[in-house]
């Protein structure tokens, strides 16, 4: 669904500063109808922010926020149809579960036994029906997550607001819930706007995605488009791992101007005996470290110019046709790639992930 | 229990001093400059007799009765209402008057009366003296009252600004007043009532209750809620009268034709006194005619001698009747009810201090 | 030193007697059994002369305190009282208590937690006659009531309970305070973003969350309040509490006394049963 | 929470009044202490540092601050100790009765101090036979002013978790050595907060003094009632409640500057 | 390094209870001097009640824990030569940076200058020197993280306890400090116990990993053993993702006894018009879900027995001999692998992977 058919949230130059700080700067971001909207960036980087403006938990210092056709820059929260999953769940202690998720209905004045049932449905929908009658301190973290993410679609809102709803599960258990709340995306065609710092969950949830990067959106688009084509060396080191040649590297090691990224999967390694394959660009090196990951081995390769390429070597079932043994470290080997697969990075952000 | 069987029967000389001796006693009894270094009556006693003084003051009788119970004091300043349930219950040692030389010159008409003699035995040297009187706003209260009846009969005329000595031994008040007004109730002595007598009593300081703004015990209070007009009418000292500022409130203070009930203190010594001859030392020397002039001008009450009038500031005996035989015949001097009759009935029972303690915090309420 | 630690880190039995001993044994030396023995002398009685113990169990005092109006009188008095002033308290200190976490900047938090501390210093006797001069005719209320048309109240019930409000008044709120500082912002974002209104947040939602801290901050004022009799000699005018029956007493009878006492005791007992179940204790 | 403008108008104008209400009595001992009138008419009649003049030279009055400051300063030594090891043995273990020994400690502060005082009294002098006095004074305070300590010390002893004794223990600190380094540093705040409370409890009881203070002992608020039942001393107890709520205001600044969180003083009155 | 030839770590028997959870449930296991020895399992496995017993903060019901030849069963944490880096870090707020580094120095007794020098050292190990003079609260999670190392490691423990160092981390800043912990742990040759519940981690970095489940240990191996021979179906199942074929689905599709893991990488999808290769065991399917993951897609395919089989189609660079275009959702493919790629399960362990 692309955002300008029907946009749903619309934010026009919006910007707040806290202090010095510029968290959100003059930010422009339309979000279509039924998106799943993930925004990426590191600690610090404003995504919170942004979305607590949505909410309209903070009010912009200038600029303007729609929601659908609404204008909603002095609304406040409860006047929006907007709801959020915290990070910290903030689930009410003294409410059990299933008061929990029905809320938002019972502020609405639904009546207590149509509340009930949908509340109890939307736990089912989680499938947390039989801890319905829990406080929040009894449930393990997951499935206080899942208890917040009930709480927030019961009331069917038109945008679900998701802070790193995830960041606290450990990874098994945020693979399951990754799986299921684009499930609920799905069914409930609701837009969600998620926030992450984890590359690998906004790459596989999110229809776009908008990398953050001091209160800027610094690039926005498909998954594919995000990995594929960073169009900054930032971009490139956040999301995903990237061998990046700056202008010096590039014109010792690719004999050309600008900078480069090149993924780790698109390097093929080969035996120094081994010819190159036609039209490929080869540098050749010594294996300084190989690491197993399952899947495959990271393979840490220091060329003779000093620069360090990382090489991924995936393994592979035995029809493959190329499923080899790995090189070890202390081998000497060529690293070859395709010059198609050189991204050509812009010169103006060529600076590192910054931790604020 | 009848009267003291663990008195120790008095000493007949005495001996060195210990060196120290412990008072407890009403505020403004035992002054040592600390609350006004003008104010000193102990310093030249300590340089004079080498007894350290430790002074403990208190607020009311009861809480007098249970300090002295626990055996740390070897003097006690007690009012009548205390004095008797000392003997009592054995914490007052009987007193060789012989030993204390500033006896002789003190007024006979405080010597062995009942709230310091038992069966002619003497507990202790009488102190100062004063009557309750009756004050008024002369402003608000009109005509000028002349009897009790103000406080009583005529309350409700100025409801809520009405008041009264906090504690039960008020209830003397109200019996002096219906020995007057109610002879048929055959009150001889107000600290000498049977049931049905005290039950009178109760129940006019039960109607005079609704009238009664706040009770006071203590000059603060009275004096200040008098010069603000809180209270109009009631009891007090001739202290309080004096303190009055005139202009804030225009008081008079009057003995009233029925008289009154009063107070004069008693310096008594610990039967369980470890310094006993520190207290005979203190007993005569608050007892020397400067030293009392000094401290009962101090508290606001009668010295206990004429010598000492002579020390007395200009006007203090006269404004306070010092020696006044015939002002003195009209108090009832505080005395400890109990239960054998104070005025010698034999044929019924008479209320004791618990009795009228219970009476009190009824009629408050 | 290391070979006692060694010793004592395998043995966690007496590691905690060590803890436990000191102030347990002053708890229960010093505490429990001075108040033991003060309600076992409620079923004791005194010759009335001599004031001596008489150490003959007798239900006489239970008997006249519960049987007589007066102590009924006094106790509803006084239990009306200690309510009165917890309610005055807390309503005082539910919206000031939310001022001060939740809109007032971090720096004039810890200037408003001073200005609350600070009158905990002024001496109570000193509090209770500020408002005796308050109060009495002539005095500033009377004054400045008189601007308004409105009068001072006098000495008396109303009395108490202003002034034993004003004087338990900080005990009340810096509790309240610390409990809305323990609501966390986002339970609040949470509320409104569910579509409560800010009244309907702060009913469902906040209240509940500080209810262990009004409550903790209530035992301060109602068990203060119960066993109060100075305040009520300053500003009571002729009224009287349980405290005065004891104080009155306390000199001339101890085992009446020490029954009149139950009845606070009882009643105290019996709020802090009633809170226990809000958590309010843990709170304190 | 989204607060309308006018509800925190509203909350702060509320707030401010119950802060010139809280201030307003104070505000009148000041006045008070210069008035020339003993009595408490409004508006003061006159201008006067008479009773300033006579507390500087009034001896009982300082030597009853000394003695309470004594009084509050040993009892608040006791009740630190003895809050701080019912703090760590409530906090780091779990043993039958607890439960009651939570209530235990409350209960000295929540019943009257009526009956916590003739209790004791009663207790001293009947039972057990001991002199009142200065001694049996401090035992009575101390008693009453452990559960500011002791909730103080539990809440941070929560707060804080038992991971850093563990780490402790773990590079090698014996018990008493971890206690030293890492325990007691960490509590410090809260110790200074309930400390500092156990000392403004202490120093302003007057009814439990009443019944457990000995002859001689005379504290600062004793010294304040007593002074009731003294002719013209009234304005004088003005002057010295003045200085002290003045002299007051360095020890909770300094409560206040050393904690970063401001709940922490707040804790310390229960 | 084995563990049998100087075994540092040595766990007879060893059995901790709370209450009625069985915490560690008669665990034997030997730890060899200089391992890098990682423990791997869901949250409630017991893997932090194993490391406490180690350091001794509990106190087992049964057994006996040897360090080295000495039995400290018996001992107090502090008379232990092991230290732990907690999971929280647990520095000390009131001291600063490097007297946190050198408390464990200080409480040794060692002189001031000494333990100063020796902490500044541990510090520049950490590459931290230059904020010796702050407050831990003064620094970000990953250097709080790295101190917490310093600390631990200034006193030259015998043994090196890590709980789960890196969980509180983002993923960009977790992936550096990984390299970091392997490179201190080669250079100091101490022995790691590493606590995770990220089986990634574990994989790159130990060099033996145990796999945890309800107190014990279900599966013990080098990476690789784990990884690609996983013994049951929850060591499957939890160390990365597997295609699990229980009894009854290995007769239907595979036609063979027994239980199978098959991992997703070893899928090969072709078109239904290409022909199998010689030896591959094939079965059709249609693809319900293709999610793209950066290196590639994740294919969700549905055979025609309604079996749910995933497959990881990496993408590889232009290079690659195989580099084709990802099949798209609605595609009906081939999917097909070698026997040898099949892993066999053991029969008893065949249930989820439990979060307690
Ligand atoms: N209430 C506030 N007061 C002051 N500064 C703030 C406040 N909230 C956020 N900031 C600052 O604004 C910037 C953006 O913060 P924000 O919380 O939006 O980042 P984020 O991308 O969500 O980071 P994280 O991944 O850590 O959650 C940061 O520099 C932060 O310190
Ligand atoms: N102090 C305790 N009291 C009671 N039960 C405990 C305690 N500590 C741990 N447990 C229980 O023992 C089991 C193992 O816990 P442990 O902390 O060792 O798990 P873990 O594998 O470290 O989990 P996580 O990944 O969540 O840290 C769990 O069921 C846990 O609930
Ligand atoms: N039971 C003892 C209660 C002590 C409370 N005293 C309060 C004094 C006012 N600060
Ligand atoms: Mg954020
Ligand atoms: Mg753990």
């Amino acid at each position: 669904m692309g955002p300008t058919e029907s946009p749903q949230i619309q934010l026009d130059a919006v910007t707040k500063a806290y202090g010095d700080v510029m968290a959100v700067d003059a930010l422009d971001l339309t979000i279509g109808d039924g998106e799943f909207f993930s925004r990426l960036g590191p600690s610090g980087s404003g995504k919170t922010t942004v979305l607590r403006l949505i909410a309209g938990f903070e009010r912009a210092d200038s600029g303007m926020i729609r929601l659908g056709s609404e204008d909603v820059t002095a609304l406040a929260p409860f006047d929006r149809d907007v709801t959020t999953v915290f990070q910290d769940y903030a689930l009410f202690p003294h409410l059990n579960v299933l008061e929990n998720v029905a809320y938002g209905l019972r502020v609405r004045g639904v009546s207590k036994a149509e509340r009930s049932a949908r509340a109890r449905e939307a736990l089912a929908m989680v499938r947390l029906d039989h801890v319905a009658a829990r406080k929040p301190t009894e449930l393990s973290g997951g499935q206080r997550q899942r208890v917040a993410l009930a709480r927030a679609i019961v009331v069917r809102p038109r945008v679900l607001l998701l802070d790193e709803p995830l960041g606290a599960l450990d990874l098994k258990l945020r693979e399951q819930m990754q799986v299921e709340l684009k499930q609920i995306q799905r069914e409930l065609g609701i837009t969600f706007v998620f926030v992450t710092h984890d590359q690998e969950e906004a790459l596989t949830l999110s229809d776009r995605i908008a990398v953050f990067d001091r209160g800027r959106i610094v690039q926005l688009g498909t998954p594919k488009e995000i990995y594929e084509s960073p169009t900054s060396q930032y971009v490139a080191d956040f999301v995903g791992t990237s061998n990046v040649f700056d202008e010096q590297v590039s014109k010792r090691v690719l004999n050309m101007e600008g900078a480069f990224a090149l993924r780790p999967e698109k390097i093929l390694l080969s035996p120094v005996t081994a010819t190159a394959p036609a039209g490929a660009m080869t540098a050749a090196g010594v294996i300084t470290e190989s690491i197993y990951i399952g899947t495959g081995h990271r393979v840490h390769i220091e060329l003779e110019d000093g620069t360090r390429l990382v090489a991924l070597e995936q393994s592979r079932g035995a029809l493959h046709p190329d499923a080899a043994e790995p090189e070890s470290r202390g081998d000497r080997v060529v690293a070859s790639w395709s010059p198609g697969d050189l991204v050509p990075l812009g010169t103006g952000s060529s600076r590192d992930v910054q931790h604020r | 229990g009848d009267d003291g069987d663990s008195s120790t029967g008095a000493v007949d000389k005495l001996g060195e001093n210990e060196g120290e001796v412990s008072i407890l006693a009403w505020p403004g009894y035992v002054e040592d400059g600390s609350t006004d270094p003008e104010v000193d009556w102990v310093s030249g006693f300590e340089k004079e007799t080498g007894c350290q003084v430790t002074a403990k003051v208190y607020g009311t009788s009861d809480e007098a009765f249970n300090l002295a119970k626990s055996g740390e004091y070897d003097v006690v300043a007690a009012s009548g209402d205390l004095t008797l349930r000392m003997v009592a219950a054995g914490e007052a040692a009987e007193v060789n008057t012989d030993l204390i030389p500033n006896y002789e010159g003190i007024y006979d008409f405080l010597k062995d009366r009942e709230w310091n003699t038992v069966d002619d035995k003497n507990y202790g040297i009488p102190h100062g003296y004063g009557a309750n009187l009756l004050m008024y706003n002369t402003k608000d209260v009109t005509p000028a009252p002349t009897s009790w009846k103000a406080v009583f009969e005529d309350a409700p005329k100025h409801k809520g600004q009405v008041t009264a000595y906090d504690s039960p031994i008020y209830i003397a008040d109200a019996a002096v007043y219906l020995m007057a007004h109610q002879p048929d109730l055959g009150i001889e002595n107000p600290y000498s009532l049977d049931e049905k007598q005290l039950a009178a009593a109760v129940d006019l300081l039960k109607s005079q209750r609704a009238s009664v703004g706040e009770y006071w015990s203590d000059y603060t209070k009275t004096q200040a809620s008098f010069e603000t007009g809180d209270t109009v009418v009631g009891t007090t000292w001739q202290v309080i009268a004096n303190l009055i500022d005139q202009k804030k409130a225009p008081v008079e203070a009057i003995l009233p034709s029925e008289g009154a009930t009063g107070w004069n203190d008693t310096w008594m010594i610990s039967s369980n006194s470890k310094s006993p001859n520190c207290a005979y030392a203190w007993l005569n020397h608050i007892s020397d005619p400067e030293v009392n002039a000094q401290a009962t001008e101090y508290f606001g009450e009668a010295p206990n001698s004429d010598k000492a009038c002579e020390f007395a500031s200009e006007g203090h005996c006269e404004t306070f009747h010092a020696g006044d035989e015939a002002y003195a015949e009209k108090i009832w001097f505080w005395n400890t009810p109990i239960n054998d009759c104070l005025d010698g009935r034999t044929d019924v029972e008479c209320t004791d201090y618990q009795d009228w303690t219970k009476a009190w915090s009824e009629i408050k309420g | 030193m290391s070979s006692i630690s060694s010793t004592l880190s395998r043995r966690p039995g007496i590691r905690l007697g060590l803890l436990l001993a000191a102030p347990l044994t002053w708890l229960v030396l010093v505490y429990v059994v001075a108040l033991a023995a003060l309600l076992v002398t409620a079923f004791w009685t005194i010759d009335s002369f001599t004031n001596e113990l008489e150490r003959t169990f007798t239900l006489d005092n239970v008997r006249e305190i519960t049987g007589e109006a007066l102590y009924r009188t006094v106790t509803l008095r006084t239990i009306g009282v200690a309510l009165l002033v917890t309610l005055i308290d807390c309503a005082i200190a539910l919206p000031v208590g939310f001022y001060m976490a939740k809109i007032a900047s971090r720096r004039s938090r810890h200037l408003l937690v001073i200005a609350f501390l600070m009158p905990l210093w002024a001496s109570y006797l000193v509090k209770a006659l500020a408002w005796r001069s308050l109060l009495s005719n002539g005095g500033l209320l009377d004054w400045a009531g008189g601007l308004v048309g409105l009068g001072t109240p006098g000495f008396g019930f109303t009395a108490i309970v202003l002034t034993q409000a004003y004087i338990w008044l900080p005990y009340v709120v810096l509790p309240v305070y610390a409990a809305y500082e323990r609501v966390p912002d986002s339970l609040l974002d949470a509320a409104g973003d569910l579509g409560a209104r800010p009244a309907l947040t702060f009913r469902t939602v906040v209240l509940p969350l500080v209810v262990p801290g009004l409550v903790a901050g209530s035992i301060f004022s109602f068990s203060l309040t119960m066993g109060d009799y100075i305040t009520v000699n300053i500003v009571g005018g002729a009224n009287q509490m349980l405290g005065n029956l004891v104080f009155i007493n306390s000199g001339s009878n101890l085992p009446l006394a020490a029954a009149i006492a139950l009845i606070p005791i009882v009643v105290i007992m019996i709020y802090l049963a009633l809170v226990r179940r809000t958590g309010a204790l843990e709170n304190l | 929470m989204t607060i309308s403008r006018t509800t925190r108008r509203l909350l702060a104008v509320v707030t401010g009044l119950v802060l010139a209400v809280l201030y307003a009595p104070l505000a009148l001992v000041v006045v008070n202490s210069f008035n020339t009138s003993q009595a408490l008419t409004w508006p003061p009649s006159g201008f006067t540092t008479e009773w300033w003049q006579r507390a500087a030279v009034n001896p009982g009055a300082h030597d009853a601050i000394r003695t309470s400051l004594v009084v509050a300063t040993c009892a608040t030594v006791l009740a630190l100790l003895l809050g701080t090891l019912l703090g760590l043995a409530m906090q780091r273990y779990s043993f039958f009765g607890k439960n009651t020994v939570n209530l235990l400690v409350i209960l000295p502060i929540a019943l009257p101090g009526i009956v916590t005082g003739i209790a004791l009294s009663n207790a001293f002098s009947s039972i057990l036979g001991i002199r009142l006095g200065f001694f049996t004074l401090v035992v009575a305070h101390a008693t009453f002013c452990i559960v500011t300590v002791f909730n103080n010390v539990q809440a941070r002893l929560r707060r804080m978790g038992g991971n850093l004794e563990e780490a402790s223990a773990d590079l090698g600190a014996g018990m008493w050595t971890t206690f030293r380094l890492v325990t007691l540093p960490q509590l410090r705040s809260a110790l200074l907060a309930g400390g500092l409370l156990a000392f403004a409890l202490s120093f302003d009881e007057i009814i439990v003094t009443t019944f457990a203070a000995g002859p001689g002992v005379t504290t600062l608020p004793v010294w304040i009632l007593t002074n009731l039942f003294r002719p013209g001393q009234a304005p004088i107890v003005n002057v010295v409640a003045v200085v002290m709520i003045v002299v007051s205001v360095a020890p909770i600044w300094l409560a206040q500057r050393l904690s970063s969180d401001p709940t922490d003083t707040t804790r310390a009155i229960h």
